[in-house]
This record gives structure tokens, C-alpha cells and sequence, in this order.
């Protein structure tokens, strides 16, 4: 009885285990499509990082913090970050920071195409998932200790 | 030309590397932040050579010609204000070994203080108006956080200010890009200079310029705009109050606002009048307020206003001589500047306040604070044959020939001001009797006190770049802002 | 037209938001300016905006909510609320009015100069391959500044870790 | 013309907030909306009338797009926005653990 207290209601719930593996989904396929449609590593990463927060809103900070701990958000962040500028500097085997060294392969319009701007993508969803949802996570947990 | 890019990389990797593995490794913080650090100084003493061989150089990033792609420009300011900085976080970096010991989670405090130096080197090299606004924001949201390192209720209380006012400066200079950008349509800065060369300036020009002049007047704490930088200051720990005194905001006002103005804008006489307004009522407001402090690190958060009241005024004079000694002053005031907040550091590591009425008769137990502290504060309050006391000189002498006699009248007044503050601080820290619960205080770490030496060795020795061998070093720089509208013509022949 | 009604809303709003009393609801109007924002940015053509501005309202929101739920407070008004309020409304009376005249050297509304959005425009595709010209210009033609954009995130990140710490000071 | 001076009433109306108003969180806001007016300008500025939004497609040429450079700036501000928001939002929630208010007349243990 005592893990229903935790969370907000039955109704939030069940609703929540039907939609946030839609909402991640979804911010994948924005993250890989950024260069074909509107949307990109940005928005993709914050509904990622929104999925997160869903759940931790729906089914208190345990649940969602037992799925991503706050160390692993910062560790994946901290990767996200070191990834993009890898990405940056590995320009310099053409010659110069930040140069789209493998446009030539794909063809336009398909999903492996745009030489880095796919990866990228992928780099920034993952540091500004993990970024915000640590954001939040902590802001969370502050409050609980904070009321003493 | 290749190194140019390094700036930003190195400080970010360090960042980031520092923040992955910073908590799992002991020490892993500060060798990579030393290291980091001492490579950047290493290679700003090479981009010297490099910008007195070459006068400007464009590295064009991802390989797009600039219009079109972003470019970084090293020229001889740049040069100057990369040796400024990086010398200054070094000796930093340094102090902070032992100086942070005292704070929780330092490896936080090296990731924070690794991206305030990207953001500055960012802003330094760039050629880009809107990339030097995505820098000055990651090198100001890093600072805002510093300042609320300690996490005491005075200092979230500064920091929360200070991020106010911050946020407002960011949004002012951001509303001119856009006005820029609308009327130009481009960003890079030197086609912004020859779009606005052909179109001509009319109103919309001057709307601008006001922007960028409140957007980094606020920055750099201009006396309208001030009203941060006394809570500020102080309350980051001492590190970073050298920091922000000294480098960080002449990066973000200074430097920004004489690149925009000299190179971009173009210095209309009503900008310069605006300009030396500002900065004899900075000068003249700073130095007063300073006197009446009693808490160290606000008197020299104070005297921070005074001073760049100072290199202001040099600007604003705008003949070769004044931008000569503007700059030199910078020079020199980021060093005694940061000598003399990792000296209060010291004293507050040491005895535990920063209150003047409760110190006394410090020379005694701390002898290598008390030294640099005395030649730090003769350099800061002009006396021969000290750095301080050049650029204050250069300073003067070119308002008498530009003909402002009253405020070069100001401005030697004001320098008598200083001179009682600090021998005021003098007097109540160093020298005087010793209250007796204090005999047991020690001296400071190595690493702490070895900075310091080194920064009180720079004071002394800053007038010799005076001299011919060094002249090119600030020499250089002054060739670029009096260069003016040139720089675009400079900037796309070195494309070419 | 429609432009016009979408910026009067989020005029309205803005200023519900400044000027009711109750912190919730000021929070929630905030968001109503927000959501506007990114109705005018589906208006003005720009999808990529619309999406990030309505994800990034949404958390703003989330996070804001947070700051505010259970902490009331009274606002009270210092003595000389009138002087300055009346100096602050001129002060911004007068960079208005100054702002009109200057904004008349601006091109028109709708008719950019795009000096060097044509070259994007005309040669993104062929140099980048992404059919995205907001993404090419983002991930390649000005790839350095994402750099910078991500960066400012870490470093908020960072600055909200290192704030929220419960010790700042061993003593 | 008229929607950049209604812009720009946004704008002034977000200064207003932070100059006068004497809550930490309605300074925020007062920030956000700044943010907003700002971002809104430089897409206006790029707006083209009859214009379309600038993704290429398959089957067709499209020649009236949309300046794209103002959008992929306000991208990044966007995101500038979002971190000056987070980071003043954890410094308020301390403030307020520490004073237990949100009034800034109360808080003032500094002298400006």
C-alpha cells in the first residue's frame, strides 16, 4: 500500500505507461531525421529528457531515478559533450576544426546522408537529454531534503 | 595559424574531461586544469610572435570563406589580450591547488572556471559578432555560478544580482545584433564593417551603438551600470574574484566594446564623448566609494571601477598616445588586480576575516603576502618605478595634449585617492600592532604564495615592455584599434 | 493580419503576467506567451522553432511550476512606488519613441536582404548534403556555434549542480 | 513595421518586469520575456512574404524560402534562454531556503 502513496493517481499512471515510451520514441525519430525535417538534437534531446521527467512527475523520483541516476545523467552528458567536440576536432584529418569530413558518402534525402550532421545530432540529444534531466533531478531532490 | 582553434579546444576538453573524471580521480582536477593552463600560456606567447610576423591572420573554420562560415582573426590585440588572460588564469590556476582545499567539491569549481576561460579566449579570437555573443554567454553564466560557488546566503544573493543584471547587458547586445543583422544581413564583422561603409549611418546606427554601450557598459561595470560588481566580486571565492577583476571584465566590456567601436561601429565624437563621461564619473564615483569600505575585498571591488574608469578614458581620448597607455593600463591592472584579490585571499585563508578594523600587524606572519601587497598596491596607486605608474603617466599626458585639461586634473586627483586607500590598506592589515590571538598564523601554502611571487615579480618588471625589444608586444595592439575602419580591409586581404 | 492578432495576445498576456498577483497564475501566463511564440514561429515559416520553442516552453514551465508551488508571498509596495515607476515608464517611453525612428531604416517587413542566406539557400544541399537548411547551417556552415550553444548548456548544467550543493564551505 | 514596434512593446514590457518588480520569480519571467521578444525580432526580421519554410523538397524547387540564418541564431538563443532560466530558477529556490522569502526588499543583507 505504501508505494501508491508515491506518484500522483491511478488515472496519471496508467496513462503515463501508455505514452512515454511514445514520447521517447518520438524524440529519437526527431533526433535522427534533424537534417531531412524540422526538428533537430535540441528539440529531440528535450523530449527525451521530457520523457524522463514524465515519469519521475507520474511515479515519484524513485522510479524514474532507479531508470537514469542523476551520476549517469552527468556521466552521459559529460560524454554527449566530449563526443561533439570529438566530432569538432576530428575535422582537422581534412585540415580544419569543425569541416564536414565525410559528406561524400549517402545520397540526399535518406537517413544516412549529410556527412556529421546526423552525428551531431546524436551528440547534442544525448548532452542535452542528460543535461536537463540532471537539471531537474536535482531541483527534485533538493526540495526533499530541503523541508528539513 | 593552426593554433587558433586550441584556445577554445583546449580549455573545453579540460572541461569536460575535468567534470567525466574529475570526481572519480583525486587531484585528476588540478593537473589537468594546471596543465591546461600553462599550455594556453605557452601557446599565447607563440601567437605573439606569430601576430608580429604575419600583422593579421584568418583561420577559417570548417574551410567556408568567412561570410559564409565563421572565422577566427588573430591579430595584434588579440595576441595582447590572449597573454593577459592566459597569464593571468595560470598563476590562477595555481593559487587555486591550495586556496580551494577549503571549499566542497572542487573538481566542480575546475569545470566551472575551465569554461569561464573558454568562453574569454572564444570572445578574444573570434571574428564573428554573434559567436562573440554565444561566448560572452558561456563565459558569463560560468561566472554567475562562481560567484554562488560557496553557496552562503550573501553570495546566492550576489549572484542572483549579478545574474539579473547580467541576463539584461546579454539581451541589450543581443537586440543590436538582430537590429545589425536586419540592416546588414550578415555577421561576420569585417562585412559588417564594409556593409555599413557603403549604406552609410543614420539612426538606426546610433540606436545600435547605444545598445552595445549599455549591453557592455554593464559589463564592464561602468558607473550608471555598476551596481553588481561590489556584491559580486567579493563574494566569489578569492580565485575567482581575481579572475572577474582582473581579466573578465576587461574581456567582456573592454575588449568587446573597443572592437566593436573601433573596428566595426567606427568612433563618432559622440560616442567618444559618451565615453569619457562615463568613465571620469566611474573614476571619480569608484575611488570615493573605495575609501569609505572597510571590508578588503569591496575596496578593491570598488577600485576595479575606478580603474577601468581609467582605461576607459583612454579609449575614449581615442589619439595613439592614450591607446597606448589604455592598454598598458589593462595590462598592468589585470596583474596588481589579481595580485591584490589572491592577497586578500591569503588573509582571509590565513586569519579567517577580511574585516581592516579586526587585522593588523600582519607583516610579521605573513611576510610574502605582505611584500607583494605592499608592491602590488604601490603599482595600483602609481608610484615609480612601477608598471602602474607608467600607464597612469601615458594616460595623462595624452589628455593634456588632446586638450582635456580638466579631466586629466581628474585624473590625477583621483590617483591621489587611490593612494590613500590603499595606503589605508596598508596601514590596517600589514603594519600596526598585532592582536595577540593571531600569533600562531602561519604563512601560506607554497603553491598559493608561489603565484602570488611570480604576479609581484610581472608588477615590477611591467614597465619594461616600454621598452623597444617588448614595444611590438603592445605596440601591435595599438596598431589595430587605430587601424579603425581598416580592419575589414586587413581582414578579407588576409583571406584572400 | 493573423500576425497581428498572435503579437497583441502575447502582448496581453505579457502583461498579465507582469501584473497578477498570484505567482501561479503569473507562471502560467507566461507559458500562454510562450505557446503564442511558437504559433508565430509556425507563421513565420519556421518549424524548427515552433518545435523547440513549444518542448523548451514546456520544461521552462515545468521548472518554474517547481520554483513556485506552495510558497506564497504578499507583495508589498515601498514608499516611493509612484516616482519610480512613472521614471522607469518615460525611461522606456523615450527608447520607444526612439526606437520607432530608427526602425525605420530598416528593410520592410518581408522583404529581407539576405546577402549571404542566397549562398545557404542556393549551394546548402550540394556543399552539405541535408536537405534541412536550418540544420546545415547549424551543424555545418556555423557548426562552431552549436559548439558554443552546447557548451552554455553544460555550463548551466554545471552551474546548477555546483549551486545546489547542501555544503559549500568545509569548516 | 508595425509588428516590429509591437515586438518591440513585448520587449519593454519584459524591462518593466525586471526593473520594477520586487519578486525574484516575476524577475525571471521579466527575463523570459525579454527572451521571447528578442528571439521573436530576429525571425521576424527574416520573415519573406508568401515565403516557405526553408527544408528542401523531393519533388519540387522551392525559390521564395525564408531567410534561414535568423532561425538557426534564435535556435541557439533558444537554448541560452533555457540555461539562464534553469540556473536562476536553483539560485531563487536557495535564496528562498536560506531567507524564506521571494521578496528582494527583504533580502538585502549587501549594500549595493
Amino acid at each position: 500500500m505504501k508505494n501508491k502513496e508515491v506518484g500522483m493517481t491511478l488515472i496519471v499512471k496508467t496513462i503515463t505507461r501508455l505514452t512515454v515510451g511514445l514520447i521517447l520514441l518520438y524524440g529519437i525519430y526527431i533526433v535522427l531525421h534533424g537534417h531531412l525535417s524540422p526538428g533537430g538534437g535540441f528539440a529531440g534531446g528535450v523530449i527525451i529528457a521530457l520523457s524522463f521527467i514524465h515519469l519521475m512527475l507520474a511515479f515519484g523520483k524513485e522510479v524514474a531515478l532507479r531508470k537514469l541516476s542523476e551520476s549517469w545523467a552527468s556521466i552521459f552528458e559529460s560524454l554527449g559533450a566530449i563526443m561533439f567536440l570529438s566530432i569538432a576536432v576530428l575535422g582537422f584529418i581534412g585540415g580544419y576544426f569543425f569541416l564536414n569530413f565525410f559528406i561524400q558518402k549517402g545520397k540526399p534525402f535518406e537517413l544516412f546522408s549529410a556527412g556529421i550532421i546526423p552525428l551531431c545530432n546524436i551528440a547534442i540529444s544525448l548532452k542535452v537529454g542528460a543535461g536537463l534531466f540532471a537539471i531537474f533531478a536535482v531541483l527534485i531532490l533538493f526540495n526533499k531534503s530541503g523541508d528539513k | 595559424m593552426k593554433i587558433l582553434p586550441f584556445f577554445v579546444i583546449i580549455p573545453l576538453s579540460a572541461a569536460f574531461l575535468i567534470s567525466l573524471l574529475g570526481k572519480k580521480i583525486k587531484n585528476f582536477g588540478d593537473i589537468i586544469a594546471n596543465l591546461g593552463t600553462l599550455s594556453l600560456l605557452i601557446l599565447s606567447l607563440n601567437s605573439v610572435q606569430l601576430a608580429n610576423a604575419h600583422k593579421i591572420l584568418v583561420y577559417k573554420m570548417g574551410n567556408w570563406v568567412p561570410p559564409i562560415g565563421i572565422c577566427m582573426v588573430l591579430d595584434g590585440l588579440t595576441s595582447f589580450m590572449l597573454v593577459t588572460v592566459n597569464l593571468v588564469s595560470f598563476l590562477v590556476a595555481i593559487y587555486s591547488i591550495s586556496y580551494m582545499e577549503r571549499y566542497t567539491d572542487k573538481y566542480r569549481f575546475y569545470t566551472l572556471f575551465m569554461l569561464l576561460l573558454a568562453g574569454m579566449n572564444g570572445i578574444i579570437v573570434t571574428g564573428d559578432l554573434f559567436n562573440l555573443f554565444v561566448f560572452l554567454e558561456i563565459a558569463s553564466i560560468a561566472s554567475y555560478a562562481l560567484v554562488a560557488f560557496g553557496t552562503e546566503a550573501e553570495e546566492l544573493e550576489a549572484s542572483f544580482k549579478y545574474a539579473v543584471m547580467g541576463s539584461v547587458a546579454s539581451s541589450f547586445i543581443l537586440l543590436a545584433i538582430a537590429l545589425l543583422y536586419s540592416y546588414t544581413s550578415t555577421l561576420n564583422m569585417a562585412d559588417i564593417s564594409l556593409v555599413l561603409s557603403q549604406k552609410g549611418r543614420g539612426m538606426l546606427i546610433n540606436l545600435v551603438a547605444i545598445l552595445f554601450l549599455a549591453g557592455f557598459g554593464l559589463k564592464a561595470a561602468l558607473v550608471p551600470f555598476h551596481a553588481w560588481l561590489p556584491d559580486a566580486h567579493p563574494s566569489a571565492p578569492a580565485p575567482i574574484s581575481a579572475m572577474l577583476s582582473g581579466v573578465f571584465i576587461k574581456v567582456l566590456g573592454v575588449y568587446a566594446l573597443c572592437r566593436v567601436f573601433f573596428n566595426i561601429l567606427g568612433v563618432s565624437s559622440a560616442i567618444s564623448f559618451a565615453l569619457i563621461i562615463l568613465s571620469i564619473i566611474s573614476m571619480v564615483v569608484g575611488a570615493f566609494l573605495a575609501i569609505a569600505q572597510q571590508d578588503i575585498k569591496r575596496m578593491f571591488a570598488y577600485s576595479s571601477i575606478s580603474q577601468i574608469g581609467y582605461i576607459i578614458f583612454a579609449f575614449g581620448i581615442g589619439s595613439p598616445l592614450a591607446i597606448l597607455g589604455g592598454l598598458f593600463h589593462l595590462f598592468n591592472h589585470a596583474v596588481f588586480k589579481s595580485l591584490l584579490f589572491l592577497n586578500s585571499g591569503a588573509i582571509e585563508y590565513s586569519t579567517g576575516t577580511r574585516d581592516l578594523k579586526k587585522l593588523g600587524g600582519l607583516n610579521s606572519q605573513l611576510p610574502v603576502t605582505g611584500y607583494t601587497g605592499l608592491l602590488g598596491s604601490m603599482s595600483i596607486s602609481g608610484i615609480p618605478p612601477f608598471g602602474g605608474f607608467w600607464s597612469k603617466l601615458i594616460i595623462i599626458i595624452a589628455a593634456i595634449q588632446a586638450g582635456y585639461f580638466l579631466s586629466a586634473g581628474v585624473a590625477i586627483l583621483v590617483s591621489i585617492v587611490t593612494l590613500a586607500y590603499y595606503l589605508k590598506f596598508q596601514s590596517h592589515t600589514f603594519f600596526g600592532k598585532l592582536n595577540e590571538t593571531r600569533l600562531k598564523v602561519k604563512e601560506v601554502p607554497l603553491a598559493m604564495s608561489l603565484s602570488m611571487i611570480i604576479l609581484a615579480i610581472i608588477c615590477v618588471i611591467a614597465g619594461f615592455l616600454l621598452i623597444p625589444i617588448f614595444r611590438p608586444f603592445l605596440q601591435n595592439a595599438v596598431n589595430v584599434l587605430l587601424l579603425g575602419k581598416g580592419y575589414k580591409d586587413a581582414v578579407f586581404g588576409a583571406i584572400r | 493580419m493573423e500576425l497581428h492578432l498572435l503579437l497583441s495576445f502575447m502582448v496581453l498576456a505579457a502583461i498579465v503576467a507582469v501584473e497578477v498577483e498570484d505567482l501561479l497564475s503569473s507562471v502560467i501566463a507566461v507559458g500562454a506567451v510562450g505557446l503564442g511564440l511558437s504559433m508565430a514561429f509556425l507563421i513565420l515559416k519556421a518549424p524548427d522553432l515552433a518545435i523547440t520553442q513549444l518542448v523548451v516552453e514546456i520544461l521552462c514551465l515545468i521548472i518554474l511550476i517547481r520554483a513556485t508551488i506552495k510558497k506564497d508571498l504578499l507583495l508589498i509596495k515601498d514608499g516611493r512606488w509612484f516616482f519610480n515607476t512613472t521614471s522607469t515608464v518615460l525611461f522606456i517611453a523615450i527608447f520607444l519613441a526612439f526606437a520607432y525612428f530608427a526602425l525605420k531604416e530598416l528593410p520592410n517587413f518581408g522583404a529581407p536582404i539576405m546577402r549571404v542566406a542566397k549562398e545557404y539557400i542556393e549551394r546548402g544541399l550540394e556543399k552539405t548534403g541535408a536537405t534541412n537548411i536550418v540544420a546545415s547551417i547549424i551543424l555545418d556552415f556555423r557548426g562552431y556555434d552549436t559548439l558554443g550553444e552546447a557548451t552554455i548548456l553544460f555550463t548551466a548544467v554545471m552551474g546548477v549542480l555546483a549551486v545546489m550543493r547542501k555544503v559549500g564551505r568545509i569548516k | 513595421m508595425s509588428v516590429y514596434i509591437l515586438c518591440l512593446i513585448l520587449f519593454c514590457i519584459g524591462l518593466y518586469c525586471v526593473l520594477r518588480k520586487r519578486n525574484i520569480i516575476k524577475i525571471i519571467i521579466g527575463l523570459g520575456i525579454i527572451e521571447y521578444a528578442i528571439n521573436l525580432f530576429f525571425v521576424l526580421v527574416g520573415y519573406r512574404t508568401h515565403g516557405r519554410a526553408p527544408i528542401l523538397a523531393k519533388d519540387q524547387v522551392i525559390s521564395n524560402m525564408v531567410d534561414p540564418i535568423p532561425q538557426a541564431l534564435v535556435l541557439t538563443s533558444i537554448v541560452i534562454g533555457l540555461a539562464v532560466t534553469a540556473l536562476l530558477v536553483a539560485i531563487a529556490i536557495r535564496i528562498y531556503e536560506k531567507y524564506g522569502t521571494f521578496d528582494i526588499t527583504k533580502i538585502r543583507r549587501l549594500r549595493g
